[in-house]
């Protein structure tokens, strides 16, 4: 097999920037894995159900609320898209109702977590990202630095940011910069 | 700042969209052969000093287009749909 | 009327600066005129001195709802230039630029006009090719144009960015040495003074609510004080056309959107001539006072508050920083609004209506100020002639059935895009 | 002025090293650097802006519009920096500005010489000259105003600094950490709702701050903001200004995070924008102190009454000895007698004609000596006072008995307050006039979502500024949802008079005759005298507005703040009118300036606007590219090889491509899926031509117009499947395709069943191109067939290479035998370095964006020099794609009638004559007459033609396809260079396309 190259590989040297002191973020990548785009119209609901339950999910999720199961996760994007990772190939499952779209290279995902990741958000994202507002399992469709992406929060302080991998470098830089008087550790694969 | 309460994401602010256009103009139908339609669709506007019918695109975000009515004057913001839902 | 000059200042001072005149009568209105303008800006009020100065026409009234220059013309960033490239918009400017050039003299009031050179950065081979081919337009038709190679630039504008962080690198420029600044308040100030010493009535703090019709044709104004008969009516209200074409019945190809402008705190001269971004709208200059005067996007969404938002704020500041890092300390001292029509191609209107007896003069977008003499003087021989003029013969209503588009940038029917 | 020995908010146990002028001030931690000037009895510190009149502090507050200077120096150098508000810091380093050699004497200070010509308006009356057609006269002056315009100096330096915006949301902003703001914020915190709490002081306590320490509205303000600090919910931010309000319930602020250091710390930022987005906000801004008008009140030693208190008061200064103080109400008479107790000899001109004894009983004990309808006529003195001229006034201000001179080294006036509206004037305009506070203040609505309280809304007493701020708290807790009980007011009590009490609206002191002694001024920084306004008002520039832009007054950095009022009362006293009949002008944002790179955070340099790679970007760095901007991608532009610049790189890359194969990376060329069962009536009305017959495995060219009938875009669409088209368009016009189909079919298009999906990202593409590009890939991917017959043109196949799937299409875009290989993007590097090692065989190179463009001006193909949003189809000779059978965006209005003029400027290839090549952006004429207008064309792109041997160019020429064979001239003025040129058709190299039919 080919290698496989991430977007951020030159970014991702452990290592560590930034201010001296508590280390308040880290930041890692990891690709995505077998993501996939169904789409539809009309009765899309049926349909995106009977691949769901496939799949081992169960129900739609809502637009901020992904839907997971078996390492799985589902994220209603649209009100006739769903976006999957770890889906497998659903080419199979193109039809007239519904489309399927392998977008498994169209995304990295860039890892931020830290007791200060929370702020570091907010200083990219005019959303309110606290705790209460934006809970472990949420998802939001924003932009960091006029580059759409998905960002899903794992935890507290933990957040998975999936961008565009052709912008990948340049939403990484930003999120640096902006990280920079936290003291940063870089977590290498 | 225009807030947009966006039906898919939320409310969001206005840097997460591009603006349309007039969302009042309704574009002939394709078999439409005059030319005067289509003069007024692409080129003419009513430009309402008040309430404004208007498009955005949510590009950082669901990438839906809304219909968003808003005034022109004071910038209050009104109702937010889904362009998909909006009757022409 | 005391004639403007050093001696009078000096003999004005001797006694105390007590005897100055008014600058423009404040008239009672007359039942009835020759033509009214709706509008006391640049525009209305250079249209009025060119009626009466080259036409003969003084039985003219310029209505305006509040002060004299109190919308777009005191709101502007004050750069005038020449550097046209479209059929229909090179000789227009030009005009204009050739009226600037006189216009103290002409107004006997010091407009200020700072021929202090722009450029117009480039950024990629493309846009090079694109300035250069607008350039050889210029020089075609007799307007000066250089370009420069990015070498030549850094030599004249050595504080730009030139270092590798440049995001966007500049390749080079063009340039109009002829271009520059202007005063703006002083432009309508003079204007309204030449006129009203012409005869012209400037009717300020009165507001045009409607029109008085005879038929189809519209034969006068309706005002919050009172009906005013005219022959015809003009047009002057650029950010408000829309508005005012709407109470005559048309629908004009134009939105009205919300520009910005931004001054620095005054400091001691760090630009000497006006600047232009290739790599986003954005432009500097300083003025006399010393303050940098910058202009940017618009605010993208139709607007007639007259009040910006922030995120074009944080976009404009940005395009400063990034072409002229040194800026980074300086302050913002203010910034402020105003409303323009957005034309479907970017290009003007001054063109009879098809309603007869209103005649319209709008659709500026960002470059009214510049325009304003031309604007005047061919909207006045319009009016006056019943036709345009060949350097206005384009801007008509209809070349957008006729596919006679003036797009300068060619970005197409959007209007927030011009 | 003397530092006293106890007392103050100053830690006198941390010595700070302050210079001014290279002199070091007595400064502590606590200072401010004006506290420090004045410590060290500097006086003057600044030069005005018209007449270099000396400046020394005047206020203790943002309003200064004397005491700028130069504070520090190399790259963290600012200019017209406030002195009052920059806080000591050991190692501070200040200059003064503007002046020449020094502030203390400044040859500049000449023009007051000629003040009398110098007057309102006079630069529009004079250097009009008398010469036609030139503007050097007026140049030649303006270049000497300008030099002696400005304040401070900027530097041409970077700035080495950090700065960072970030985004909060709140229930309740509270703008101002006075005791109303901070009344207010106790009640909404009670209450559980979100609370902000900005203070552009590093200290929070407003007023209280300038009252003499250790009094119980002190301990009021420890007690409360204990409390708020004990609570979560509450963000305290100092050293924090809100200097706008927006629409949208969004406020913008700017925290100075280590301004008060000599450098930032640790990776620290300089400032921090805040953006807040508050459901409501509570304006606790309270008010500023307002001149009085009188002859020389300019002058260093005349001072603002409270900014007089608060220098004894916080800074442990006793800012005068023998001190006369003016007031035209109550609130200057505790400082009056707190200068009196500080060891002061103090005179109180009391402007009015009586006042109650309850009021002067205090300053009478403490040793004042009042002269009740009294008020300074002039300051007198040199550089500073020396005395003040005092003289009886009647109702109007104007002097009703003989002028008695007093000793004094501080003369400190009180014109009332201005509430500090501003924020409030962003959102809703115009204030109201309050005739009982002479001020304006804002106008209370029920809607609106900013609340006012305290000296804000002119209240008249501590207790009131306490109650108004908490119940404001309150009500905008409850308009958040926060029904918690707010509990009790916080305890409140009477101290010292309140100045709304009172006030007679007199602010200007003029002799019998009307007029000023000598020079008074409105507005300090501008030199704006009080008889400038007169002129003004003669000229008949009446309106506020008028007033404000022809005398300047209002436009210095103040903005305003101190001379808005007093210049109004003016105007409206020379029209008969009232205040609010004249009108005010409108308060725009910043409320006090902000540095530029506060706002733009990190999006500078590198970072002004994001950066879009090719995920291959890497290999053509490592491999010596030459890289260039496309939008916002970064492009090979060409690979420079031993010694080669431009010109000789491109012509051998695309010579290179003819003779042998080359390879290109086209990964930013926008790529859409297509989806769903309309997809071929989707394209079908999006493009053009026809799309229903184009067959699985098959690719077809399109064009694309924009609604108005110009083209838009061009690019092929492969059928991947039944319902799947694989879209590719221009690298520059992908997101607008994107954008506007996805309208169309969210909107007019409803009815359609069609997704459109960017997959730009997730495919990349390399183009492989040459004679040898079919042996290339047959080689690499095995069992693939790439034979004439079973790939031939405008189809694709799938192949594999290590197992990973790719897609290769047939297409030429430079009429050579080509390929594009579409990799998923992961694997897009290991590909290209596959095949450029396998390639090495056939002496593949790489080439970039300008030999392609070689490739495709030889071939005739159109890019976006031609596609520039006024050409048409039948202009670019694609006229022949446009089916007559069906509608398609932009096919009716195409057809109007200037589009279809015959004579339009139409595509044509040029062979230059000559060994030198045209430029693009040249302009065609005829072989004679004159080269005047618009001419007969232009050059769009142009090239030297390796495979011709000669310069060629694509350009746009009237009638241009019958004008074959003619002879143009090629002009570009600009470069001063005239070439002459063949027409001849577009399609230069191969026009039947046997080679890439090969």
């Amino acid at each position: 097999m080919l290698e496989l190259c991430s977007p951020l590989n030159s970014k991702l040297q452990a290592g560590r920037f930034g201010a001296q002191g508590e280390t308040g973020i880290a930041l890692g990548g990891r690709p995505v894995r077998d993501l996939w785009q169904i789409a539809g119209w009309g009765d899309f609901e049926a349909a995106a159900i009977e691949v769901l339950s496939d799949l081992g999910l169960c129900g739609l999720g809502s637009y901020s609320l992904a839907s997971r199961a078996k390492g799985r996760t589902a994220w209603r994007i649209a009100p006739d898209k769903i976006l999957i990772e770890n889906a497998g190939n659903l080419s199979d499952y193109m039809s007239a109702n519904l489309a399927t779209l392998d977008l498994s290279h169209a995304r990295t995902v860039i890892l931020l977590s830290g007791t200060q990741a929370r702020d570091v958000l907010s200083q990219l994202i005019a959303i309110d990202v606290t705790e209460t507002a934006f809970p472990e399992g949420r998802f939001l469709q924003t932009g960091i630095h006029h580059v759409g992406v998905l960002i899903q929060c794992m935890g507290q302080n933990a957040f998975e940011i999936y961008a565009p991998v052709t912008w990948a470098e340049t939403v990484w830089e930003v999120i640096c910069e902006n990280a920079k008087p936290f003291g940063v550790e870089i977590v290498a694969d | 700042m225009i807030r947009i309460k966006c039906p898919i994401c939320g409310l969001r602010n206005e840097t997460e969209f591009t603006y349309g256009a007039d969302a009042t103009v309704k574009r002939p139908e394709m078999g439409e052969q005059e030319q005067q339609p289509w003069v007024d669709y692409v080129f003419n506007r009513d430009n309402p000093r008040g309430w404004h019918k208007e498009y955005w695109h949510h590009v950082q975000g669901c990438r839906q287009w809304v219909v968003l009515e808003r005034n022109t004057l004071t910038h209050e913001i009104g109702e937010c749909k889904l362009a998909r839902e909006v009757e022409q | 009327m005391t004639k403007y000059s050093a001696l009078s200042v000096f003999r004005h001072a001797l006694s105390g600066n007590k005897n100055w005149g008014r600058a423009w009568r404040d008239p009672e209105p007359k039942s009835s005129y020759d033509v009214v303008i709706v509008g006391g800006g640049g525009h209305g009020l250079a249209t009025a001195y060119y009626l009466a100065k080259e036409h003969g026409i003084t039985n003219v009234a310029v209505v305006e709802q509040g002060w004299l220059g109190g919308g777009n013309t005191g709101r502007n960033t004050t750069i005038v230039r020449s550097n046209y490239m479209m059929p229909g918009n090179t000789m227009f400017y030009e005009r204009s630029m050739q009226l600037w050039e006189n216009l103290s003299q002409d107004l006997n009031y010091n407009v200020m006009i700072s021929q202090r050179g722009q450029y117009n950065l480039c950024h990629s081979p493309g846009q090079m090719d694109a300035a250069r081919r607008r350039g050889n337009i210029m020089r075609a038709n007799g307007i000066d144009a250089e370009l420069f190679d990015r070498e030549e630039v850094k030599r004249r504008l050595p504080y730009l960015d030139y270092s590798e962080n440049a995001r966007f690198p500049i390749h080079g420029a063009i340039y109009q040495s002829r271009a520059g600044t202007a005063r703006h308040d002083a432009v309508a100030w003079g204007y309204a003074r030449g006129a009203d010493q012409r005869g012209v009535d400037i009717l300020q703090q009165r507001e045009v609510t409607g029109y008085l019709w005879d038929g189809g044709k519209i034969v006068g104004v309706q005002t919050n004080r009172g009906d005013i008969r005219a022959q015809k009516v003009a047009l002057c209200v650029a950010g408000h056309s829309g508005h005012l074409a709407h109470m005559a019945g048309l629908r004009l190809p134009v939105e009205t959107h919300s520009l910005q402008a931004y001054v620095t705190e005054p400091y001691k001269p760090l630009v000497d001539t006006v600047i232009s971004f290739g790599a986003a709208h954005f432009y500097i200059s300083q003025s006399d006072k010393g303050g940098l005067v910058l202009g940017g996007d618009l605010d993208m969404y139709n607007s007639y508050a007259q009040r910006g938002g922030l995120p074009i704020v944080e976009h404009t500041l940005a395009s400063a920083k990034a072409l002229m890092p040194c800026v980074s300390r300086l302050k913002l001292l203010r910034h402020w609004a105003g409303v323009m029509d957005m034309s479907m191609d970017g290009s003007p209107f001054i063109t009879k209506t098809p309603v007869d007896g209103l005649y319209l003069n709008g659709g500026w977008c960002y470059g009214g100020f510049k325009a304003t003499p031309a604007s005047g003087w061919c909207f006045a021989h319009t009016i006056a002639k019943d036709e345009p003029h060949e350097d206005n013969a384009e801007f008509t209503l209809d070349r957008f059935n006729r596919g006679y588009q003036i797009d300068e940038k060619g970005m197409g029917p959007q209007p927030n895009a011009h | 002025m003397k530092r006293l020995d106890t007392g103050g908010r100053i830690d006198r146990s941390k010595p700070l090293s302050v210079t001014f002028d290279g002199t070091a001030l007595p400064a502590y931690h606590g200072d401010t650097l004006a506290s420090a000037m004045l410590a060290g009895d500097t006086m003057v510190v600044g030069r005005s802006f018209k007449y270099h009149r000396p400046r020394g502090v005047y206020s203790a507050g943002v309003e200064e519009p004397g005491a700028m200077v130069h504070l520090r120096d190399g790259n963290r150098h600012e200019p017209n920096a406030r002195a009052t508000v920059v806080e000591a810091f050991d190692g501070l380093v200040s200059s003064g500005q503007n002046a020449w050699p020094n502030v203390r004497f400044d040859v500049g200070a000449v023009n007051g010489l000629f003040s009398p010509f110098l007057s309102a308006g006079f630069y529009y009356k004079t250097f009009i000259g008398p010469f036609k057609n030139t503007t050097k006269f007026w140049m030649m002056c303006e270049a000497f105003i300008r030099k002696a315009a400005g304040m401070g100096r900027g530097t041409y330096l970077e700035d080495p600094d950090h700065y960072e915006k970030r985004n909060a949301f709140c229930d309740v902003l509270v703008i101002g950490g006075g005791v109303a703001g901070l009344s207010a914020a106790l009640a909404a915190g009670r209450s559980g709702a979100k609370v902000i709490l900005a203070e552009q002081d590093f200290e929070l306590g407003g007023a209280v701050l300038s009252e003499p320490i250790g009094g119980e509205d002190e301990a009021w303000v420890e007690a409360v903001l204990t409390e708020l600090q004990s609570m979560e919910n509450v963000r305290i931010l100092t050293r924090t200004t809100a200097f706008g309000a927006y629409d949208g319930d969004v406020y913008g602020l700017v925290e100075r995070v280590s301004d008060h250091l000599k450098a930032p710390e640790n990776h620290q930022v300089r400032q921090r924008y805040w953006m807040v987005h508050a459901e409501r906000s509570i304006l606790a801004t309270g008010a500023i102190e307002r001149p009085l008008v009188f002859g020389g009140n300019d002058k260093p030693g005349v001072m603002l009454a409270n900014a007089a208190r608060t220098y004894l008061n916080r800074f442990a200064i006793l800012p005068g000895e023998s001190v006369v103080v003016c007031t035209n109400n109550d609130s200057a008479y505790e400082t009056a007698a707190e200068l009196a107790r500080a060891g002061a000899t103090v005179t109180l001109a009391e402007m009015r004609a009586s006042v109650p004894s309850s009021l002067t009983h205090e300053a009478t004990e403490a040793g004042v000596s009042i002269l009740i309808g009294h008020a300074v006529l002039e300051a007198r003195g040199k550089s500073r006072v020396a005395s003040a001229v005092v003289v009886p006034i009647d109702a109007s201000g104007q002097a009703s008995g003989a002028p008695k001179t007093i000793p004094a080294d501080l003369i400190a006036t009180s014109g009332g307050w201005s509430p500090a509206v501003h924020l409030w004037s962003h959102l809703f305009g115009k204030p109201i006039y309050n005739e009982d506070a002479a001020c304006f203040i804002p106008r209370s609505e029920e809607n609106h979502k900013m609340q006012a309280a305290g000296t804000a809304m002119a209240t008249t007493s501590l207790s009131e500024t306490i109650e108004q701020g908490f119940d404001q708290g309150v009500k905008a807790a409850q308009a958040t949802g926060h029904a918690k009980e707010c509990g009790a007011r916080p305890d409140h009590f009477m101290t010292g008079a309140y100045w709304q009490r009172g006030i007679e609206p007199i602010w200007a002191v003029v002799r019998t005759n009307g007029k000023c002694q000598g020079k008074a001024f409105v507005d300090f920084q501008h030199d704006v005298k009080i008889s400038d306004i007169d002129q003004a008002h003669l000229e008949g520039y009446v309106s506020v507005e008028h007033l404000k832009r022809y005398t300047t007054t209002g436009m210095a950095t103040d903005q305003g703040k101190l001379s808005n009022v007093n210049a109004l009362a003016r105007m409206s006293e020379l029209r008969g009118m009232k205040i609010p009949e004249v009108g005010t002008t409108t308060f725009r944002p910043p409320f006090t300036p902000i540095s530029m790179a506060s706002l733009v955070g990190h999006e500078h340099g590198k970072h002004f606007r994001p950066t879009r790679l090719s995920p291959i970007h890497h290999w053509h760095v490592e491999n010596g590219a030459k890289m260039t901007e496309a939008g916002a991608w970064m492009r090979p532009w060409y690979y420079a090889e031993a010694g080669e610049g431009l010109d000789e790189a491109y012509i051998r890359e695309a010579a290179h491509v003819r003779e042998h194969v080359g390879m290109v990376d086209v990964s930013t060329l926008g790529k859409i899926a297509i989806q769903g069962p309309d997809a071929a009536e989707f394209l079908n009305r999006m493009y053009v031509n026809g799309w229903k017959t184009l067959q699985v495995g098959r690719l077809r060219y399109g064009v694309m117009l924009r609604e108005d009938g110009f083209v838009m875009d061009d690019g092929a669409t492969a059928r991947l499947g039944e319902h799947d088209y694989f879209m590719s368009t221009t690298t520059a016009n992908a997101a607008k395709v994107l954008a506007f189909s996805e309208h169309l079919l969210q909107t007019a298009w409803k009815d359609l069943k069609v997704h459109v999906t960017t997959v730009t990202d997730q495919w990349a593409a390399i183009a492989v191109a040459g004679p040898k590009a079919r042996d290339l890939l047959s080689n690499v991917f095995k069992g693939a067939d790439l034979s004439r017959e079973a790939l031939p043109n405008n189809h694709f196949t799938y192949a594999k290479l290590d197992g990973v799937a790719v897609r290769i299409h047939r297409m030429s875009y430079s009429g050579e035998l080509a390929y594009e290989v579409y990799i998923p993007s992961g694997y897009a590097r290991a590909v290209w370095e596959t095949l450029h090692e396998q390639g090495q065989k056939y002496r593949i190179k790489p080439y970039g964006t300008e030999s392609m463009s070689t490739l495709r001006i030889e071939k005739g193909h159109v890019a976006g020099p031609e596609l520039e949003g006024r050409t048409t189809m039948k202009d670019l000779g694609l006229e022949a794609f446009a089916s007559s059978k069906k509608p398609f965006v932009g096919s009716v209005l195409r057809k109007r009638p200037v589009l279809e003029d015959p004579e339009r400027p139409t595509l044509v290839g040029l062979e230059i004559d000559g060994a030198t090549g045209a430029k693009s952006g040249s302009i065609l004429f005829p072989k004679t007459g004159e080269t005047k207008g618009h001419g007969d064309g232009w050059v769009s792109s142009t090239t030297y033609s390796p495979a011709l041997g000669k310069n060629i160019a694509l350009a746009l020429l009237k009638n241009g396809s019958s004008r074959k064979g003619e002879t143009v001239r090629v002009v570009n003025f600009i470069g001063n260079e005239t070439l002459t040129a063949k027409v001849v058709s577009h399609h230069f190299f191969d026009p039947k396309g046997e080679r890439q039919n090969a």
